[in-house]
């Protein structure tokens, strides 16, 4: 079982993705795909003159402050235009992909944070309505039964709470979690950088490998922004038992299979 | 400037200048986290407390 | 087995929808909702500064011409923003739905149109690029799937040609082909209207029944615009097995509930 | 005002001053559905035939 992360930034070839992954379903191999669409999100909130506003947190953690009308908009384009338009990559590929949110079915399940401490221009202040969560559970019933019938889940942001309501969350964080209760072998987080870089401007400086033990400081000393919650997934996946976890290059030929050949940062426990 | 009480020591908070609605302040007197409700009564009420998170 | 389409336009209230279905899924109902989206469709396409081309096909008929950048705005709302409230207002009550299109699983399969001839400004025109299409078929497998496992499927336009590619329908008429597939009893086709009028503008000239054999005089005479897509759509569910239709309101309390005892306009075999 | 062949009857079709491309006239002499498929030079090609649809 192979959960592949993609990520939503700029840059990504969802086509390449699209040909490796449906190579390795025609091999039989099962996969779950999870994407998602931070870049287009912020293009569609600023001309629907609702501009993304991303916050950092006290601990100094940046995320996108999710309103209500936020929350409509990462729906329109997590669920719609992303979602939609990869599941078409893989039905024109003959494979027989279905979208899903974690909404659907309840597939992520979790809290609703309601407020956020943040840092703004210099100011700790309390930020209330966000509409982000945490998720502390994932069904998988709904999942397995696609899979028994030959289907490819491609899974999305936003997650539900308790009590029913959407809410936004970390897709790197969903992946990680969906590989844990899958029980998967290996997950892969694909975006638009080659591995964890030691430089973060030095494409050339990826760093090979990291045993989970390692991963603390490279959290601390190393992996910057959005890069950060990947560690982290990665680090909770493993710990729930996951053989592997690689950062590999969502940009090039066959993004999946040279990932899984251990190009990128290869962590185990 | 403006004083608010401490919900937790009724102690006298200072409200700076620029003090703005949902800033987090603290109490020098007990050293509450406190977080400013109002302007206008100067109101303050304790801060949620630290709860690690991420959104997308 | 039951089928509810509920419309997209303005007026329409979708918690006393979710309300009523909920009550008859904890009865043990089985049921199926589709839904549309045109009126936030038509809303945010020209925030987006991408405004809706409504063009009237050579036989009449109206329809949204569908370029590509449509296509993405119509799965941003049908089956983002829609698709996922819906679902929401369902997990809200307990009731455990799962949104798709009619590309994931390929539920709703058919023919891409391509070139449509419309009248536009008086003049007869061949208009290419449409991506619109015809529904030859719908894969239930999917749909049983999540019915036998509990689940509520809510249901979207688009569909997909056989090669794969994403093409705008009728929501009616992929209604009326569902309900025929899974062999519904009934169809429901729920609207900001109590049912099809004989005069347009009297909500109160509600048609209360018709037999399968008027509804070619009623196509003609009688029902404008949309209506004519639901007239259609429910002379083919008939024809196809489906034991009645019926047009209801969806504005009032108990919507589905009282459409299925009769209140609107009913037709049968 | 320009004129084009008919593709079925090879029959000169006049085009009106305000002819767009994309319009659909009809061949005088064949009575055949034609398309307007360029203004410079005016050219003509048979209309796609009559398929009955909607769209949402």
């Amino acid at each position: 079982m192979l959960v592949i992360k993609v990520g939503g930034s700029a840059g990504i070839d969802y086509d390449k993705l699209a040909d490796d992954v449906a190579a390795l379903v025609r091999d039989g191999v099962r996969c779950v795909l999870v994407h998602g669409g931070s870049s287009l999100t912020n293009e569609v909130a600023t001309k629907l003159g609702h501009p993304p506003r991303m916050v950092t947190s006290v601990s100094g953690i940046e995320s996108r402050y999710t309103d209500d009308k936020t929350l409509e908009i990462f729906e329109m384009v997590y669920c719609g235009a992303m979602n939609k338009q990869i599941v078409e990559r893989f039905q024109r590929r003959g494979v027989n992909a279905v979208g899903l949110s974690g909404i659907d079915g309840r597939i992520f399940e979790g809290v609703v944070k309601g407020t956020l401490k943040i840092v703004e221009n210099g100011k700790r202040k309390v930020l209330r309505g966000d509409r982000s969560g945490k998720i502390e559970r994932v069904n998988t019933d709904l999942i397995e039964r696609l899979l028994d019938g030959g289907y490819l889940p491609v899974l999305t942001p936003p997650a539900v709470s308790r009590d029913g309501e959407a809410m936004n969350v970390d897709g790197d964080r969903a992946a990680a979690m969906l590989g844990a209760a899958l029980g998967a072998d290996t997950v892969l987080f694909l975006s638009n950088v080659p591995g964890l870089l030691r430089d973060v401007d030095d494409e050339t400086s990826v760093i090979r490998e990291l045993r989970v033990g390692d991963l603390e400081s490279a959290m601390r000393d190393v992996a910057k922004g959005r890069m950060k919650k990947k560690v982290m997934g990665a680090g909770e996946a493993i710990a729930a038992g996951v053989g592997r976890c690689v950062f590999g290059d969502a940009r090039i030929d066959r993004p999946v299979r040279r990932a899984l050949d251990g190009e990128g940062t290869v962590i185990t426990p | 400037m403006a004083n608010a009480e401490c919900p937790i020591c009724s102690a006298e908070v200072a409200f700076e200048a620029d003090t703005e609605v949902g800033e987090i302040v603290e109490c020098e007197e007990c050293g509450a986290e406190l977080e400013v409700k109002s302007l206008e009564p100067p109101t303050l009420g304790e801060a949620p407390d630290e709860e690690e998170d991420w959104g997308e």
